[in-house]
């Protein structure tokens, strides 16, 4: 009986008797779904124009940030070093596009999906070779982040609010907006919403495939950019975080994988969702689940909903 | 070339249906049986064989694993360092119970431990597949992971919180612990993996692979033929990981000595993965190409430098592995996306047809 | 002449001789369902005294006429003997002959019974019934889709089986009589007629006795030191004297292992895996592996050409003589061993010749370069000349005196002579017993003191003694200034190029030789293919000008090559043209062995024979042709015509034929 | 030479009916109300203009559609659902219009996984691949040879499928149906995108396969010629709804059938 009390009454006496620490969890929650959001975010660009289930996603992030402060380590000014770091995106979106897309051409899409396998090795040991495997702290002041803490006090308590959050969740914000637009509006935008139909389509836009590969890529790239430094302005710029770039994994199965909504609403799920279980239920468990409940979680959604929470019942057609 | 396949008639469907049915296939699988056996034992030393040829076998063993999965059943995932650790963790708490029974036997027992995890989470393949179970088996992986390291009864609560693997004697020889000689451990992980080899082979050769392989290519038309997707799949599952499982323990008891949850973490999933991928998805042979490629390309990219007197940090070496093994990939799939086995294949056909071209 | 031990004189005492002597050893393979199902000795023995019987029961008695159509299945050699243990003739007849051709065989044989293969071949013969009012039983082997025919007159092979074990189990003495019956058979009795389908006329039928075959075959077992140990593969139609002899009445004296093929065109791969070790096979088989090899070799990458190409170089220069044990140079000799090991073998092992002791080529001449190539890489090809009359065997080459154009020494016990009109004429234990009812064309071929015409030209060469044949006798003639014109040796001459599939020389009587030529569509169609030759049909691609250009350039280097022969000089082909269809047997422009008819194609094609000689560069010409499935039509064509300028002539220009004997 | 079956009219037994099948998808209708039976031993063919709802109607009696209402008497059995391999356990196989063949398996390894459900050694014995397992792997590798004989399909037994151009492809997967040694096999247009000797022997092994096995047969087909010489009485649907029924002679003449067909070339 006990332990039936301590999962499903205690937790939620907490939350109502000290609302001040159910805020700030939410807030955390919403935090890392955002850039949870953000990644699943590149990943639907890829996926919806190439078909290519893009796993190397968490390792751009992690390798966009690196070259970021590596740059900036070696006497580059920061918003050069910003200038620079999208170039090399931009390169990287060419190389792929060259050296592994265009060659795959017709391959399955486990082929593809493994090839970027190759991707995320390839660019863990470029990084690590070319800016040293150690973690660095994020440039965030050189780029004119802010920092420090907006506290709230109220009757109930007391919530933290860190600026760069805040920042966070305006850029993200921001970002998807731009996309929207980019999408809803720009003659690309609205060819690469064709080639996701079909690619006749797309060629017809008077747009070959391989430059769609070549933009699609870059955008992810410049999304990776922009998670990677909100993300090290956080904590800090380590490989440490392919882990948890791996957790845009069950974001993008709780959103599907073409939705662009989806990955923003499967991120906020999937963070605020491990936060709360980490602070009200974790203890029960030696604490720790954070780095499988988003999992566990997608998987239970998985087995009452495989289409996702906006794809579409697929029949199969015999 | 060398196949000269005239008189080899076969007049039996037994005889037909074998394994290796040419004569010379046989002749080379019974020299690399003797090399093995025989010839590595008497010229080989400790770095042949402590470094070398017991990691890989024992990742060929786990490659084989999820080949099955993979490569046979076409069942992607994610979660083979889980699946391996829970091999190593169950033979460790079976040795520590049972100090009596031949460490040999818990090792084989300890891969059904593995196949029970493997079903229970291979039970979403109901209602999923594609990378969406790749993702499942991802929750597999992470929730053991944490498993190892939370539940301290796991590890026999031993303060680095690694698994420390005790001394045990098989007629009086130390099998494992530190006072094993790496001949003997050598000796018992060729033979494990020699056994669960032929094991396969004959289980892919027969119905259940005839079964798993239909589930691969077309699951509507197997479902057709009387094959239950489900049971066939959960079966796929349970061997794969029981092979896996045999690879972990082995891994930590007559190779590693020791280890801690990390050893198990997602990274050796990938690096499995690659093993299967590069070596050829579907193949028996391409797990121990695969496994020989990214195992042991990387030893010897360390040693080269040294050999020619290169300076090269330690950690410089690791992460040009990781480049090259990266670019391997990439450059494998482009070339030859069915993996080495096929590249093998094709040669030997060259070889049978010598000189025609075709 | 050598008689018979009267215990083994015929076929089916020699089967219960091998039953007991070989009892366990395989006698008989068949790639059936997927792999080689084998007989021993015994077991073929109890199928085939079931058989028998049960063939006793459908009222098959001595002197019965039966037929056997099928290809190369076990149950139709065991049907042979069956009968024959009954003193019934078999009569076997070709499987590929359409409805007429057999319905005049069969009547003409006054055949009872017929021992068929499938449904294909028992519709043949429902659609010829009324014509053979004696055929009263058919026996077949496959049932597949025979279900819902009338069965009053059809039967399977294995009911009959059925029908004999189950009288050899409720009649006790059953066994003992049908054995007594087959003892009664002597070696002097009629065992087979062979129906040969020769270059004219209608068919007839040769009467062989088992003292024939079976002495031939002794002599011949002995001369190659065959025995039980040797593995042969049945592939040749069941009607020729040559499958007859290889596959039926020398495996049965040697007791060695006859392997029946899956299907016809698995025959090479087939051929591999029982891996024979005594080959025979007509020149065209031969012809057809160097032409795979040579078109198969052309795809190959460029080292591996070289490769090929250079070790194939040694092989002609030293390979022969390293097969006749001649002198050779070390470095030949190494040579030829890496050869061996990267080229010869391989090669021989994808045709599989790889243990082929003793191989056979007859039936026609064979072309010289041919003959070398495979001799070259090792393969101990030898040259025989035989008739159905004479149960194969007159003359044949003995190892280590081999030459690409001699057919050998006489057989042992055949005597040989060349009459003043240069034909070839022998006497041997094997000549037949006379043609079945026509003792008129036996008078003319069968002399009264035993000796054959056999319609040859030959001489014998006075380097080695060996006989050398040039033409049938008949078709040896001379052009209008007098030069000798022998239109095989010229058609030889040139089916050696690959290119070339048939060729036929006309000549006789006019002032020069012209040549129409069919090209081969594998080996052109490759080059074809090679070129950016574009093509749709036979047709098509044989009227290209650049297919002309090619095949005029094998033929100046065939009239440089016989301006080179004394006797032949005079013979070169000054104009020549690609036929529009391929020559076939269907129309009758081939025998059923694939041999040209050139009478009858003469004058099928007389326009453009004469276009040959009134100087036009084109001729129309519209013939008839049947189709598979036996309708006809008609096809219509402007075929070319193409010049050529003979060579200065090396010898004598006024060579006449020199008169051998 | 086909001549006509003496039990021609003697046909009686209802292997299978279907009574008053509807099938919808999201709210358009494939099926409406069809009824019609197959019967033992007969070659039944089903025909129609194009999205007449003929696959449909073979996917409702295999199991892979569930119809909203009506039901199926198979065997005498009323069944109101069902999923594929039990359909397969009951005794029916089927062939696919676009092929449905396990590409990465040779030819035989394609028709021995016909043999699945007849096959019965144990999962201890597959490790050994040995004794009983092998003599049962041995047994129906000569029923499949049977099969590959039947077929004419010999020279290509070791040859993966992915690799073998379409007609053929199409006789392994009929090979691989015939290995259920199934009482009711439909056959999902056997002959699309053949040429005419490719159709005959396609046309030859079904009515082998109907006279020498006694198998029942259901078939979809587009070449009317065929279906006339083929079929013993004939199915007609259009708009999902059932039009004609009846011997090939009937239904030629029915009125509502020449106008489905009215501008329709095939």
């Amino acid at each position: 009986m006990h332990v039936l009390y301590l999962i499903f009454v205690d937790p939620f006496m907490q939350m109502v008797h000290s609302p001040d620490l159910l805020m700030q969890t939410l807030w955390d929650g919403l935090v890392g779904g955002v850039l949870y959001a953000l990644i699943a975010l590149g990943f639907v660009l890829i996926f919806k124009a190439s078909g290519v289930f893009n796993f190397a996603q968490g390792i751009m992030v992690v390798f966009a940030a690196l070259t970021l402060v590596g740059l900036h380590e070696h006497g580059v000014p920061a918003f050069v070093a910003l200038g620079l770091t999208v170039l090399v995106m931009l390169v990287l979106a060419f190389g792929v596009e060259r050296l592994m897309l265009r060659p795959l051409v017709n391959q399955s899409e486990i082929i593809l999906f493994m090839a970027t396998f190759g991707l995320t090795y390839f660019l863990i040991g470029f990084g690590q070779l070319v800016f040293g495997g150690n973690p660095k702290v994020m440039i965030a002041q050189d780029l004119y982040l802010p920092s420090g803490a907006i506290e709230w006090k109220g009757h109930f308590g007391f919530v933290s609010f860190q600026k760069i959050d805040i920042a966070a969740v305006i850029i993200a914000s921001i970002m998807v907006a731009v996309l929207a637009v980019f999408f809803q509006r720009t003659r690309i935008g609205r060819a690469l919403r064709a080639v996701a139909d079909s690619h006749q389509a797309a060629l017809s836009v008077g747009i070959s495939l391989e430059q769609i590969w070549v933009i699609v890529w870059f955008a992810a790239g410049v999304v990776a950019l922009t998670t990677g430094i909100m993300w090290g302005a956080r904590s800090e710029v380590s490989f440490s975080l392919q882990v948890i770039a791996l957790k845009a994994l069950p974001v993008l199965i709780l959103g599907g994988f073409t939705s662009i909504p989806g990955a923003i609403v499967g991120g906020l799920i999937i963070g605020i969702g491990e936060k709360l279980g980490e602070f009200y239920w974790g203890p029960l468990l030696g604490g720790g689940i954070e780095n499988w409940l988003a999992y566990v979680i997608a998987l239970g959604f998985l087995i009452f909903r495989p289409q996702g929470l906006f794809g579409e019942k697929i029949i199969e057609r015999i | 070339m060398l196949y000269r396949e005239v008189g080899q008639y076969k007049s039996s469907y037994a005889a037909d249906m074998a394994v290796f049915p040419i004569l010379q296939d046989r002749i080379g699988i019974a020299v690399i049986l003797v090399i093995a056996y025989v010839v590595f034992p008497l010229i080989g030393n400790d770095f042949l064989l402590n470094t070398i040829l017991i990691p890989f076998l024992i990742f060929s063993l786990a490659a084989i694993g999820l080949n099955l999965l993979t490569g046979y059943t076409g069942l992607l995932s994610l979660g083979t360092g889980a699946f391996m650790g829970v091999g190593a963790y169950a033979c460790l708490k079976l040795t520590t119970i049972f100090p009596h029974v031949n460490i040999l036997i818990w090792v084989l027992v300890s891969g059904l431990f593995s196949s029970a995890v493997g079903v229970l989470f291979g039970l979403p393949s109901l209602r999923i597949k594609g990378f969406y179970l790749a993702v499942a088996t991802l929750a597999a992986q992470f929730f053991l992971e944490w498993c190892f390291i939370r539940i301290p009864w796991l590890y026999n609560y031993s303060v680095s919180g690694a698994i420390e693997v005790p001394l045990r004697t098989f007629m009086g020889v130390p099998m494992t612990g530190p006072t094993a000689t790496s001949l003997t451990r050598y000796l018992a992980v060729l033979t494990i993996v020699v056994v669960l080899t032929w094991v396969a082979s004959n289980i892919v050769h027969g119905r259940i692979g005839r079964m798993w392989m239909s589930v691969r290519d077309m699951d509507l038309a197997a479902e057709l033929i009387g094959i239950r997707l489900f049971r066939t799949k959960l079966l796929a599952f349970a061997v794969s990981s029981f092979y896996c499982g045999v690879a972990g323990a082995m891994m930590v008891f007559l190779w590693y000595g020791g280890a801690e949850a990390e050893v198990f973490a997602i990274d050796q999933s990938f690096l499995i993965l690659f093993m299967v991928i590069i070596g050829g998805l579907g193949t028996l042979i391409g797990s121990f190409f695969g496994s020989a490629l990214i195992y042991i390309l990387p030893i010897g990219l360390r040693l080269i430098p040294g050999n020619f007197g290169v300076p090269i940090r330690p950690a410089a070496a690791e992460q040009l592995t990781f480049v090259i093994v990266g670019a391997l990939i990439i450059v494998f799939l482009v070339v030859e996306p069915n993996g080495l086995a096929r590249l093998w294949q094709i040669g030997k056909q060259k070889l049978r047809v010598w000189p025609f071209p075709y | 002449m050598p008689s018979l031990d009267p215990s083994v004189d015929t076929l089916p005492k020699l089967l219960i001789h091998n039953a007991s002597t070989f009892g366990s050893r395989p006698a008989m393979r068949h790639k059936d369902l997927g792999i080689w199902q084998t007989w021993t000795w015994a077991q073929v023995l109890d199928e085939v005294r079931a058989f028998s019987i049960g063939l006793g029961e459908l009222g098959l008695k001595r002197g019965d006429k039966f037929t056997i159509i099928g290809t190369n299945r076990p149950r139709l050699y065991w049907a042979m003997c069956a009968g024959q243990a009954l003193g019934a003739i078999p009569v076997p007849v070709y499987a590929d002959a359409v409805a007429e051709e057999m319905a005049y065989v069969l009547a003409h044989a006054e055949v009872t019974l017929a021992v068929v293969e499938d449904q294909e071949q028992v519709d043949k013969l429902i659609a010829i019934a009324e014509r053979l009012p004696q055929l009263s039983q058919i026996v077949y082997d496959e049932p597949r889709g025979l279900k819902d025919y009338n069965h009053a007159r059809l039967i399977s092979f294995e009911d009959v089986q059925a029908i004999g074990r189950k009288k050899l189990a409720s009649d006790a003495g059953c066994g003992q009589r049908w054995e007594a019956g087959m003892r009664a058979g002597k070696g002097k009795d009629l065992s087979v007629i062979l129906y040969t389908s020769g270059t004219t006329g209608r068919s007839k039928g040769v009467m062989l006795t088992y003292e024939n075959t079976i002495i031939s075959a002794r002599n011949a077992n002995a001369f190659d030191r065959l025995d039980e140990n040797e593995q042969v593969i049945a592939y040749l139609p069941l009607a020729w004297i040559g499958d007859y002899i290889f596959s039926y009445v020398q495996a049965f004296t040697a007791g060695y292992c006859v392997n029946c093929p899956e299907a016809q065109d698995t025959v090479v791969q087939d051929r591999r895996e029982i891996g024979t070790t005594y080959a025979f096979a007509p020149p065209r088989v031969y012809e057809n592996l160097l032409t795979i090899t040579m078109v198969r070799m052309a795809d190959a990458g460029r080292l591996k050409r070289k490769v090929f190409d250079f070790f194939i170089a040694v092989a002609r220069r030293w390979g022969e003589k390293i097969l006749d044990r001649e002198k050779v140079p070390l470095r030949a000799r190494l040579l030829y061993a890496l050869g061996e090991f990267f080229v010869y073998g391989p090669l021989k092992n994808q045709f599989g010749l790889s243990r082929v002791r003793i191989g056979y080529t007859a039936g026609e001449a064979i072309g010289p370069e041919l003959f070398s190539f495979y001799r070259g890489i090792g393969l101990n090809l030898k040259q025989l000349y035989g008739q159905t009359e004479a149960s194969v065997y007159v003359t044949a080459q003995p190892d280590g005196k081999i030459y690409p154009d001699t057919v050998g020494t006489a057989s042992p016990d055949v005597e040989l002579k060349i009459s003043d009109s240069g034909e070839v004429l022998y006497r041997s234990p094997g000549v037949f017993a006379g043609y079945y009812k026509d003792p008129e064309k036996t008078a003319e071929v069968l002399t009264p003191d035993g000796w054959v015409h056999t319609g040859d030209a030959g001489f014998f060469d006075p380097k080695n003694g060996q006989l050398k044949i040039i033409d049938r006798a008949k078709d040896v003639g001379h052009l209008s200034d007098g030069t000798v014109f022998a239109p095989k040796y010229l058609e030889n001459k040139l089916k050696f190029y690959p290119n070339i599939r048939e060729a036929v020389a006309i000549g006789a009587g006019r002032e020069f030789a012209c040549a129409m030529i069919n090209i081969d569509l594998t080996a052109v169609g490759s080059w074809a293919e090679r070129n950016n030759v574009v093509y749709a049909s036979y047709q098509e691609l044989a009227a290209n000008p650049r297919v002309y250009d090619l095949i005029a350039q094998h033929i100046d280097e065939t009239n440089r090559s016989l301006s080179e022969e004394e006797v032949m000089a005079g013979a070169q082909i000054h104009r020549f043209l690609i036929l529009h269809k391929e020559l076939d047997p269907d129309d009758g422009e081939l025998t059923r062995t694939q041999k040209l008819r050139r009478g009858h194609i003469i004058d099928r094609y007389s326009p453009l024979v004469e276009a040959f000689y009134d100087g036009s560069t084109e001729a129309q010409i519209t013939t008839e042709v049947t189709f598979e499935d036996g309708h006809k039509g008609t096809i219509a064509a402007r075929v070319a015509i193409r010049d050529l300028k003979p060579h200065p002539v090396a010898a004598a220009k006024s060579a006449k034929m020199e008169r051998a004997a | 030479m086909r001549e006509p079956a003496a039990n021609e009219t003697a046909l009686g037994e209802a292997l299978l009916a279907a009574e008053d099948v509807s099938l919808s998808f999201g709210g358009v209708r494939a099926l409406t109300g069809v009824s019609f039976d197959i019967r033992k031993g007969e070659i039944r063919a089903i025909i129609g203009p194009n999205g007449a709802g003929k696959t449909s109607m073979l996917n409702v009696v295999n199991g892979f559609y569930q119809p909203q209402s009506g039901r199926i008497t198979f065997k005498g059995e009323v069944r109101k659902s069902m999923r594929p391999y039990a359909a397969a356990r009951g005794g029916i196989a089927r062939t696919f219009q676009n092929l449905a063949l396990f590409r990465g398996m040779t030819t035989l390894d394609n028709i021995l996984a016909g043999r699945t459900l007849k096959m019965h050694r144990g999962f201890f014995w597959q490790l050994l691949r040995y004794g009983p397992a092998l003599r049962e792997e041995v047994e129906h590798r000569r029923r499949v040879e049977e099969i590959i004989d039947f077929l004419e399909i010999a020279a290509i037994r070791k040859v993966q499928v992915g690799r073998l151009p379409y007609g053929l492809q199409k006789r392994v997967e009929l090979g691989r149906a015939l290995a259920m040694e199934p009482d009711l096999l439909l056959l999902d247009e056997p002959m699309a995108g053949m040429n005419l000797e490719e159709k005959e022997d396609m046309s030859r092994f079904i009515i082998d396969v109907n006279q020498q096995y006694g198998t029942t047969i259901a078939l979809i087909e587009h070449d009317m010629g065929v279906v006339m010489d083929l079929s013993d009485r004939v199915v007609v649907l259009d708009y999902g709804r059932k039009i004609a029924d009846g011997t090939p002679d009937e239904v030629k003449r029915d009125k509502d059938v020449i106008r489905a067909y009215l501008g329709e070339t095939h």
